[in-house]
C-alpha cells in the first residue's frame, strides 16, 4: 500500500464517516425511517478487506449495517442516499431501506436483516462461483453476535466441506445489540471457534486499516486460490447504538473514550501527516469537499427524486411475463 | 383502575408471575440487562437475577427449545422473541417439539411454555421485519394462540397464558407498546379462549383481533356518525381455537360480516372466519361476507407503499359501505 | 405415453432439466450416492457427479440458504426436503431470503430455486412425520406453490418451476411416489399457474390437490354409480397462486362445492377456497360450501386413530350426500 | 465394577439384542407400522453411560432409536413393546410410536423424529434442574450427523455459557443413513468440534462396555458436580440399516465385517468366560430365559392389549379442564 493508496482510502474513509453522521441527522428530520443501523468505528474492516479484494468483482453480502460496503463495492452513494429517503431512484427501488441495500451490478449482494441469514446465502454464491468456474470469491461480513445462530455452523461446515471459495469477515465490535460478548457466547475469541470445521482464521486489529489490508490479502488468497473457506476475525468497535434507538446504556464510558482513541480515518491521517504525505490543511480541505459532496450532490439528489409509485405496488414479487407460469401447457405428445 | 401502558400491562404480568411463582422465568434477546426492546421486562432483571431474567445468545431455536425443555420439567419459562419475524426460525421447536410432546407421549409430558413476540408491520421496517405470522401459529394443533387488543388483555392474557398447562404464543404488536388503556388493579386473569364484544351493532359485524380491532371501533364510529350504520365489532383475541360460537351469534343477529386483519388474505385470519361464518350461519347471512386484508406483496419500506398495503379505518368503511351500496 | 411411476416422473424431469442446463443442480439428505429416499434423483449422482448431484449435511436450514446463495447467481438448484416436516428448520431461507428478495432489491436480484418435498401423512409415521405444510407456504408473497396429483404433473411442474424465474416449492406426497400414471413422451412444461379439471359434472364442485384428488375422483364415481349426482372435480395443482377464475367458473356451473384436503381445517386451503367462493360468486351457491378436512389433532401413530384423523373418499362422498340430503 | 455387575450389563444388553431383533421380526410381520430405527451392536453405548448416571433418576433425552435407552432408565418392555403395536398399554399409549417412546415417571423424556431436536430440550432440562438445585443431571444421546444442525451449536454455546448440568453424549456409528461421516462433516473426530463451546470432552471405544462405563463416570462426575456440560464421542456402528427401510447398500462388506469382531456383548461375553464368572452354558440359559421372556411375557402383552378408542382420538391434545382456558374471566375489580 503506498502513499497514494492510503491517501486514497483516507479519503474513503472520511466519506463513508461523513455520509452515516448524515444518515443521523437525517433519521432526526424524518427524512429517513424504519431502523438505521450506522459503521462509524468500523470504517477499517470493510475497506480494508475489499481494499485487498476486488470489490465489483467479488461477491459482497452483508447483514442491516449495510451501506459503507455498498459504496465500497461501487455503489452510487446518491442512490444509497436515496434508497434510505425511499426514493424510486434508490439502489432497491426505495423498497428495500436501509437494512436492504442492493447494487447487483457491482455484485453488492445485498444487505439482510434476519441475523445470520447471509452465512448460507454466501456459501451458496461461492458453490456458484466453484461451478461456474470464476476467478470471483464470495465476501461475507457479519457480526459477532450472528456467530451464535445456527446458521453459522452450518454453513461453514458445509463450506469447508467443499471447498467453497468463501471469505467470512467477523466484525467483532464486542456487543449485540446491549448484550456484550461475553455474556452470550462460550469462546469469545471468534476466530478459535472455526477449528470445529477445520477453517484457516486469524484475528486482526481492525481499527488499524494496514493491519487490516495485510491480513487480508492473505485471507483472500487463500480463499482465490481454491483452498477453500478462510475466516477473519476483526476487533472493532462502533461508536454509535446499535440502531437509532439505542443510547449505548448498557456500556461504559470508559471504553469508549478508549475506542475512540484509537480512530481508524484519525489513526490513518496522522500516520499520513507524519510521514509528509498530508498536510492537516489537505486533510481539512479533503473534509469539506466530502461534506460539500454530501450536501449537494448526494442529499440534494435524494430528496429531489420521485417517490415510487403506488399504482407498481405489485411489481417486483414475481418475475414478469414468465413464460413458464401462464399459457398453455407447451409441448407433450401431439 | 389504572392507565397504563401496553408495555406496562406486560410487565406487570411478568412481575407478579414471576413474584408469585419461583419457576417462572423470562428469557429472550435484550431482555435482560436492556429490560426488552419494548420495555416489557424492563427492571426484572434487577429484581429477579440473571438466573431468572436471561439474556440469550441470537440462537432463536435453540433459546426456545431450551424453554421448551425446561418446561417439561415444571419451569414455566415466558420467552420473548424480539420481532415475530425471528420465529421463522423457531417453528420447529416450537410446533414439533412443544405443540405435538402431550399427545405424542399419551399426555405424560406438556410444555408449558409461553412465547410472545411483536408481530405486524411497524413503520418502515421494510420486507424481513414486518411479517404477520398469526396465521402460521394458529394453524398447529396443540399450540393456543392468544392476541391481545389492549392493555387489559395483554395483561390478563399473559398471567393465564403463565398458568395454563399448554404452549401458548401471544403474538402483540410493536405499534400498540405504548398505547394506553385501563387495566384492573387487582389481580385478574382473562380466559384464553373467547372473543369479546368491543361493541354492540345490529347492523353487520366486524371482525377484529389484535390492532384491527382498532381499525375497526374507528370504522365503526364512522359508519354509525356518518352513514347511520350500527357496526358490532367482535375482538377475536384468541385466534386458536377461534371462537364459533361468538362468531355465530354476532353474524346470526346482524347477517353481515367483515373480518379485518392486517395481514396479506390467502390462508389467514379472514379466510377462516369466514369459514367458520359459512360452516356455521351460512344462511343467516345478508350478504356475501368479506376480508379486508393486506395487499399479497413483501413489505416494502417505502411509507407511501407501505401504508397502501395495510389496510385501515378507511378501508373498512369503505367495505361496509360497497356492502350496503351507501 | 408411457406409464411411469410418480417418482420416475420426477427424476426424468430433473434428468432432462440438468442435461440441458449445466446450471442445474441438486441437493439434499441422501440425494446423490443413496438416489433419494423416494428414488426422485436415483443415477443421477453417477451421471452428473458430485458437484452437481450434492448430498449435504442435516442442516436444512443451511442448505436451502446455499441453494438460494448459489441461485443469486444463476445456478438453478432443486432442493430436496427429504420429509416436509425438516421444512419448519428451513423456512427462515426460504421465506426471509429466496421470496422477499426480489421485491425488496428492487427487482435487482432473483432466487429461481426449487423445493421440493414429500407432505401428507403417509403412514403411522406418528406426529413429527406427518406434517401437511401446504397451507404454510400458500400464504407468503413471492413464493409459488404447486402440487402434483399425478406423474404427468410432477414431471411438466418440474420442468416449469426449474425454469421459472420465481422460487418455487413443490409439495409432494410420500404415499404417491409409486403411483402410476401417463407421461407425455416428448418434452412438457406445465404453466404453474392454473387448475385443471379432473371429472367434468354438473351437480357439485370437489376440489382437491395432490393426494386429495384421488380421494375426489373416487367419491364421483360412487357419487355417480350409486347415488346418481354428477360431481365436477378440479385439481387445484397450483395453491399460490390459487386459480380464481377456475373457481368461479366451476362453482358457477354446479352451484355447490365441497373443499377436500388432507390437513387440519384451520386456516388451510379449504378456507382459502371457500373465502374465494365466498368473493367470486357467493351468489351463485345453493348451499353452504362445506370443508372435509383433516381431524385438529397432531398425527397418533396408531393407525386406527390415523385413518380417523385424514379424510378419504367415504367422507367426501357423506359430505355430498349430507348436502343433498340423501 | 465387578463380576456381578458386568453380568447383569451383559444380561441387559444380550435382553436390549433380543428385544430389538424381535422388533425387526415383528415389523416384517406388520405388527410394528411407521419407521424402525434398531440398536444392534450400538448397546454399550447406553448402557456403558446410563450404568456410570442414576437412571430413573437423571433426566434422559435422544431420537428416534430409543427403544433401549427407554429401557435402561426403567421403562417396562412390555409397554415399549405395546408402543411399537400401537396399543393404548404402551409407553405413550400407541400414539407415539417407535420414534416417541416416553416413560416420564422414570424421567424417560423422550426420542424425538427431528435430527438435532433433543440438543436445546436437554438444555432446557439442566436449565430447570439448575433453578430447582437438584443433583439431577440431564442426558442427551444423539447421532454423528445430527451434530450439524443448527441447533447443536446454539445448544452447545448456552449449555457452556451458563453452566448447565448437561452430557451430550455422540453415538458416532460413522453414518447419517446412507452417508458416511466424511461426506457430511468437515471435522469428523466429534470431540474435537466442541473446544468451539469450550466444553471438555473425550472420545472413547463405544463397543467396549468397561472403556464406556469408565469414560462415562468421569464425564458424569464432572457435570454433577456443577461444573458445566460435557461432551462424550462413542465410536460404534449399527449392523442394521438405518430403518427397515435401509439396506446398507452405501456401506462396505468388510467394514461391516470388522464391526461385528467387535460386538459389545460378545466381547463382554468372552471376557467373562475367560475370568471364569460365566460359562457358556450359563449364557445360552440366560439367552434362552431372555428369549422367553420376550416372546411370552412381553409380545404375548403387546398382542393382547386392546388399541386406543378412536373416541379419545382428541384427548392429549390439550390439557383437560384446564381453569385457566375457559370460563368467566377471574379477579379484577369488582
Ligand atoms: C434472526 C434475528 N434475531 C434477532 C435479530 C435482532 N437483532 C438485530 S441486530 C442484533 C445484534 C447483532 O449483533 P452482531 O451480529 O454482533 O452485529 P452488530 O450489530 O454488532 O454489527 C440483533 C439481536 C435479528 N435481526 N434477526
Ligand atoms: C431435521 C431432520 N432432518 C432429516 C431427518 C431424516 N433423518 C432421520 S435420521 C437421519 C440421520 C441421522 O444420523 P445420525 O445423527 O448419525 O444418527 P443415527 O441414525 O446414525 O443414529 C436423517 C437424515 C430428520 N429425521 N430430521
Ligand atoms: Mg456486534
Ligand atoms: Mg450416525
Amino acid at each position: 500500500m503506498n502513499a497514494a493508496d492510503k491517501k486514497r482510502l483516507l479519503r474513503e474513509m472520511l466519506f463513508a464517516r461523513r455520509f452515516e453522521e448524515r444518515c443521523y441527522e437525517a433519521y432526526v428530520e424524518r427524512k429517513i425511517g424504519g431502523f438505521l443501523h450506522l459503521y462509524p468505528g468500523e470504517e477499517a474492516c470493510a475497506f480494508g478487506v475489499l481494499e485487498a479484494a476486488r470489490p465489483g468483482h467479488d461477491y459482497v453480502i452483508t447483514g442491516y449495517r449495510d451501506h459503507v460496503h455498498a459504496i465500497k463495492c461501487g455503489a452510487d452513494p446518491k442512490e444509497v442516499m436515496a434508497e434510505l429517503f425511499a426514493k424510486e431512484t434508490g439502489s432497491s427501488k426505495g423498497r428495500g431501506g436501509s437494512m436492504h441495500i442492493f447494487d447487483v451490478k457491482h455484485h453488492f449482494m445485498g444487505g439482510y436483516a434476519l441475523v445470520g441469514g447471509p452465512f448460507p446465502l454466501a456459501a451458496g454464491m461461492a458453490k456458484a462461483i466453484q461451478l461456474k468456474g470464476g476467478d470471483e470469491i464470495a465476501i461475507c461480513f457479519l457480526g459477532d453476535a450472528a456467530n451464535n445462530q445456527g446458521t453459522f455452523h452450518e454453513s461453514l461446515n458445509m463450506a469447508a466441506l467443499w471447498k467453497l471459495p468463501v471469505l467470512y469477515v467477523c466484525e467483532n465490535n464486542l456487543y449485540g445489540i446491549g448484550t456484550r460478548i461475553d455474556r452470550s457466547t462460550a469462546v469469545v475469541e471468534q476466530y478459535k471457534r472455526v477449528a470445529a470445521y477445520n477453517i484457516p482464521s486469524a484475528q486482526e486489529d481492525g481499527q488499524d486499516i494496514e493491519k487490516v489490508f495485510k491480513a487480508a490479502q492473505k485471507a483472500v488468497k487463500h480463499v482465490r486460490s481454491g483452498k477453500g473457506p478462510y475466516f477473519l476475525e476483526l476487533m472493532t468497535y462502533r461508536y454509535r447504538g446499535h440502531s437509532m434507538s439505542d443510547s449505548n446504556a448498557y456500556r461504559g464510558k470508559d471504553e469508549e473514550r478508549m475506542w475512540s482513541k484509537r480512530d481508524p480515518i484519525i489513526m490513518l491521517r496522522d500516520r499520513l501527516i507524519e510521514s509528509g504525505d498530508l498536510t492537516k490543511a489537505a486533510y481539512k480541505t479533503m473534509d469539506t469537499e466530502i461534506l460539500d459532496q454530501i450536501e449537494n450532490d448526494i442529499i440534494a439528489f435524494a430528496e429531489s427524486s420521485p417517490e415510487p409509485r403506488v399504482e407498481e405496488l405489485h411489481k417486483y414479487v414475481f418475475a414478469e411475463n414468465d413464460p413458464w407460469v401462464k399459457g398453455a401447457a407447451r409441448g407433450g405428445d401431439k | 383502575m389504572a392507565q397504563i401502558m401496553f408495555w406496562e400491562a406486560v410487565r406487570r404480568a411478568h412481575d407478579e408471575e414471576m413474584a408469585n411463582d419461583p419457576m417462572v422465568i423470562c428469557m429472550g434477546e435484550d431482555i435482560g440487562v436492556a429490560g426488552g426492546t419494548y420495555k416489557a421486562t424492563n427492571g426484572l432483571y434487577a429484581k429477579y437475577g440473571a438466573e431468572r431474567v436471561i439474556d440469550t445468545p441470537i440462537s432463536e431455536n435453540g433459546f426456545t427449545g431450551l424453554a421448551v425443555g425446561a418446561s417439561f420439567l415444571g419451569v414455566r419459562p415466558i420467552v420473548e422473541i424480539m420481532s415475530v419475524n425471528f420465529a421463522w426460525l423457531a417453528l420447529d421447536q416450537l410446533f414439533n417439539s412443544a405443540a405435538k410432546v402431550r399427545y405424542m407421549s399419551g399426555g405424560q409430558l406438556t410444555a408449558p411454555v409461553v412465547v410472545r413476540s411483536p408481530g405486524g408491520t411497524a413503520h418502515m421496517l421494510g420486507a424481513q421485519h414486518s411479517a404477520r405470522m398469526e396465521k402460521v401459529f394458529m394453524g398447529i394443533a396443540g399450540l393456543r394462540v392468544v392476541t391481545p387488543s389492549n392493555p387489559r388483555q395483554a395483561y390478563g392474557l399473559l398471567k393465564s397464558a403463565v398458568r395454563c398447562n399448554d404452549p401458548v404464543f401471544i403474538n402483540e404488536h410493536e405499534l400498540m407498546y405504548n398505547m394506553k388503556g385501563e387495566v384492573p388493579d387487582n389481580e385478574y386473569f382473562m380466559p384464553l379462549e373467547g372473543s369479546e364484544v368491543a361493541r354492540e351493532g345490529r347492523d353487520v359485524t366486524l371482525f377484529g383481533y389484535n390492532i384491527s380491532v382498532h381499525w375497526c371501533m374507528a370504522a365503526a364510529d364512522i359508519l354509525s356518525k356518518q352513514f347511520g350504520i350500527e357496526a358490532e365489532v367482535i375482538d377475536l383475541y384468541s385466534l386458536a381455537p377461534l371462537d364459533r360460537a361468538g362468531i355465530r351469534k354476532s353474524v346470526s343477529k346482524t347477517h353481515r360480516a367483515i373480518i379485518v386483519e392486517e395481514a396479506e388474505a390467502p390462508v389467514g385470519v379472514g379466510s377462516e372466519v369466514m369459514a367458520i361464518i359459512n360452516e356455521e350461519c351460512f344462511f343467516e347471512l345478508d350478504a356475501a361476507p368479506v376480508r379486508v386484508s393486506a395487499e399479497n406483496v413483501p413489505i416494502p419500506y417505502n411509507h407511501t407503499l407501505e401504508k397502501a398495503v395495510i389496510p385501515d379505518a378507511n378501508d373498512v368503511v369503505a367495505a361496509v359501505r360497497k356492502m350496503f351500496g351507501k
